[in-house]
């Protein structure tokens, strides 16, 4: 009972946030509603009992990524902006086509919960949700885990090469 | 970077050094600051304070409105308008005296240039007001400062020496007027 | 239903407690910050209102109170208005999982709750880390919407800033992670039973090698660094730029912020507390308390370590808000990657690989 | 359990769905961007629900490295937004049309 109400309320918070993201002209309040939106994501992380996840997500997410967001939308004042794209025809039709086919798949498959999968390498009860994470991450996952601190350490550099002013002319000092 | 350098470095010597200091001053404490309006600082003997006109011991104005302290005030604080004296067709006075106090910056230069003493030099400070047209002093309000910062009053000329109502040096222990 | 309600009403009970702590050591602070500045810089500091001037913060209080409050022309008033609250609430909620006493259980109405720490979750660093990363965005909006140039230059350097300095925390306090195995504040205070994590304790025993020094110096830099205290105060660096992102902002919306600003202070003094030097425990195995029979009271001498220690940091800060001048912007950052970032990283492999050599029995 | 599967993989999709009008019908590479986050997270709230149901961590570590590349997609993304910024002042897509035929 309890579980849906908090589900309930985070999922209108979650999907009225996502509109106002897409919907909101000046690009400060798209990324406030965002943050709305991160919040409320990991609330429902947290009623999943992924605290782990709920705890990064808001830090990765919130505490990092829309930080910097709002960095260059303050750096570049971006606060004229704009109507929308000319081609929304089409954005009407492939979301009219995508919205059709969730209906027909989640009715195709019915409301119910399904059967829980058995053979599971990991399951998430046990120790704590984190030492989970922890223990499936350095064994199972330990090679995409090294692929992922690669990707970023290319974005790195790559984001510092892009951003970087002048570059390839002998700098001064 | 020499190794002793790098230990300063690492162990944040200098900052360290810096803190040392601040907590000795807190330690140490005796504040160099005074609790103003409660306790106040002798003020040293030539200060130099709100302006006054001064009077004999009569009661009589010493100014004579001979204007010299207009010409001299650099600020342009003093505007003088002198008169005859009613019936003494041979002497002056000051019929009105302003002072514009906001302008002044207490130089002392129309007391040097009064010829007759009749400009002091208070030592009152505290002038603070609301509304700074209460500062433009008129003749009134500079005789009342100088009647409470100089209650003791010189004699009038006539009756100091002969001198004096010449030359104006009979007080051998102020400073002379210089020429 | 009734056990529920009776829940909510003890928690609330709690919090509120815990604010008023919390909201008095801010008042203290405003006192004390002035005072101590002025000690140390042969001043007197507030002498006017009570006895020595202790009257001053509620004097201030009631000031800002009745000040008016100006939103400036063009200012974004929603964003004006939402910037202090969304400060004020951040630095609060992260009390909720400081433990400021023995983690004992009490039974009331019988109810078994801990009276010392509001929330006992199992990622209690992690939730301090996620909520002092949405700190940023008050200072950002407050500064955005005011706006003034010298707001949005304020607000500006305040999300380089905190952006650069909370990862320096974050992976200062992993040494100590590592160490205590545990994200829970609770469990990691009670890891060092007397011998701290700072001079290398472990759950189960005493080991140098482990000293966690150097991590505990840059954790506590980068707090310095991410509540812009000075002398990394270049969010709000009066020379420069007026206040930084507070320029507009007057009477209690101005409150809102200056008290933001010393509770979030108290918050990283008590989160260094209780990661580096043992929280409530003493330095010395048990309490005094206990030797001489009175076992109920030990929670007292719990209590008063962890306000002693906790209050030293405030001093601290203050101490070095007296000596230090403001750094420039690229020293500020330079240091905060080529220095404080490469330190936190070797300590973090350092404290791994002796880890791993030195296992947890 | 009481909510069903089902809710979250709707609310994933309708999240997911805004994402991607929001990539077509916006103009400000920024809101692009953030509609881009909007997705991610879409599929993160569908990876963290079906790791509950099916009792199974792999999809809270998939969220995990779902992180990880919308860390790097921003820090890349965003430095590319100053540079176009940088070269034409503008950020509006319909201005960066050279590999348009």
């Amino acid at each position: 009972m309890i579980e849906q109400v908090f589900f309930f309320y985070f999922a209108c918070v979650i999907a009225a946030a996502s509109v106002l993201v897409v919907a909101a002209h000046n690009p400060i309040y798209s990324a406030l509603a965002l943050l709305i939106m991160f919040f409320h994501v990991a609330g429902l992380f947290v009623t999943l009992h992924a605290e782990f996840l709920a705890a990064v997500q808001i830090i990765v997410y919130a505490g990092a990524i829309l930080v910097l967001y709002l960095f260059v939308v303050m750096l570049l004042n971006l606060r004229h902006d704009d109507r929308y794209h000319r081609q929304w025809p089409m954005a009407a039709a492939v979301g009219v086509t995508l919205v059709i086919e969730a209906v027909i798949l989640t009715a195709m498959k019915g409301w119910a919960t399904p059967v829980v999968a058995t053979g599971t390498e990991t399951t998430v009860e046990g120790t704590s949700n984190a030492g989970t994470i922890g223990d499936v991450l350095y064994s199972t996952y330990l090679f995409p885990f090294e692929v992922a601190s690669l990707i970023l350490l290319v974005a790195m550099i790559g984001a510092i090469i892009l951003a970087k002013k002048d570059l390839g002319e002998p700098t001064e000092s | 970077m020499t190794f002793k350098h790098w230990i300063k470095t690492i162990t944040f010597y200098e900052i360290l050094v810096g803190m040392k200091a601040t907590m000795s001053h807190m330690l140490h404490y005796r504040p160099s600051t005074l609790q103003y309006p409660h306790e106040k600082r002798t003020l040293p003997d030539n200060y130099r304070g709100m302006l006054a006109l001064l009077r004999y011991d009569d009661g009589t104005e010493k100014c004579v409105g001979c204007d010299l302290c207009e010409a001299a005030c650099p600020s342009r604080v003093i505007r003088v308008v002198s008169a005859e004296v009613p019936g003494e067709p041979t002497k002056r006075y000051a019929k009105e005296y302003y002072m514009d106090m906001t302008r002044c910056l207490f130089c002392g230069m129309c007391v040097d240039a009064c010829p007759v003493d009749a400009l002091g030099m208070t030592r009152e400070y505290e002038w603070a007001v609301y509304d700074k047209r209460q500062l433009d002093l008129n003749k009134e309000q500079l005789l009342a400062i100088g009647d409470r910062s100089f209650p003791v009053r010189e004699k009038q000329l006539e009756l100091q020496h002969p001198n004096v109502a010449f030359f104006n040096v009979a007080f051998k222990h102020l400073p002379q007027k210089p020429d | 239903m009734t056990e529920l309600s009776l829940r909510l009403a003890v928690s609330l009970a709690q919090i509120l407690t815990e604010m008023g702590i919390v909201m008095v050591t801010v008042a203290t602070m405003t006192y004390f910050e002035r005072k101590v500045l002025g000690w140390m810089q042969d001043r007197m500091g507030p002498m006017e209102v009570g006895p020595y001037g202790i009257l001053q913060p509620v004097a201030d209080g009631i000031k800002l109170f009745f000040k008016e409050d100006i939103v400036p022309a063009g200012a974004n008033k929603a964003m004006f208005a939402l910037a202090p609250m969304l400060t004020m609430v951040v630095s609060m909620i992260g009390f909720a999982v400081i433990p400021f006493g023995p983690n004992m259980t009490m039974d009331i109405f019988g109810l078994t709750i801990k009276p010392f720490v509001v929330a006992d979750i199992n990622i209690g660093i992690l939730y301090i880390l996620a909520i002092a990363s949405i700190g940023a965005y008050g200072i950002i909006l407050g500064g955005w919407a005011s706006n003034s140039k010298y707001s949005l230059l304020g607000g500006l350097r305040a999300a380089a800033q905190v952006i650069s300095y909370e990862l320096n925390v974050g992976l200062a306090i992993v040494g100590v992670l590592l160490l205590a195995g545990s994200l829970s504040l609770v469990e990691i205070t009670e890891a060092q039973a007397w011998h701290w994590f700072i001079w290398g304790a472990r759950p189960d025993g005493f080991f140098p090698i482990h000293t966690q020094i150097f991590a505990f110096v840059v954790f506590i830099i980068s707090a310095v660094a991410e509540t812009n205290r000075i002398p990394f105060d270049l969010p709000e660096a009066e020379s420069e730029l007026v206040a930084g992102f507070f320029t507009e902002y007057s009477g209690m919306r101005f409150a809102f912020f200056v008290s933001a600003e010393y509770a979030s202070m108290t918050l990283v003094s008590c989160v260094a507390a209780s990661l580096f030097l043992g929280g409530w425990n003493a330095p010395y195995p048990g309490t005094i308390f206990e030797y001489v029979g009175l076992e109920q009271l030990a929670w007292v001498e719990h209590i008063a370590w962890f306000a002693s220690k906790v209050y030293f940091f405030l001093f601290l800060f203050i101490w070095i808000r007296a000596t230090l001048p403001r750094l420039r912007y690229d020293q500020l950052m330079r240091f905060g990657w080529k220095v404080m970032l490469p330190i936190a990283l070797a300590n973090i492999i350092i404290t791994a690989i002796t880890v791993y050599f030195f296992p947890r029995g | 359990m009481t909510v069903p599967l089902s809710y979250y993989l709707v609310l994933s999709g309708i999240v997911f769905l805004t994402g991607v009008i929001g990539v077509l019908l916006r103009r400000n590479i920024v809101i692009i961007l953030l509609s881009v986050e909007l997705m991610l997270n879409a599929t993160n709230i569908n990876f963290v629900a079906f790791s509950q149901y099916l009792h199974n961590v792999a999809g809270q570590v998939f969220v995990f490295f779902a992180l990880t590349v919308a860390a790097a997609e921003v820090a890349v993304g965003l430095a590319i937004i100053i540079a176009l910024y940088r070269a034409k002042s503008t950020i509006n897509i319909d201005e960066f049309q050279l590999l348009k035929w």
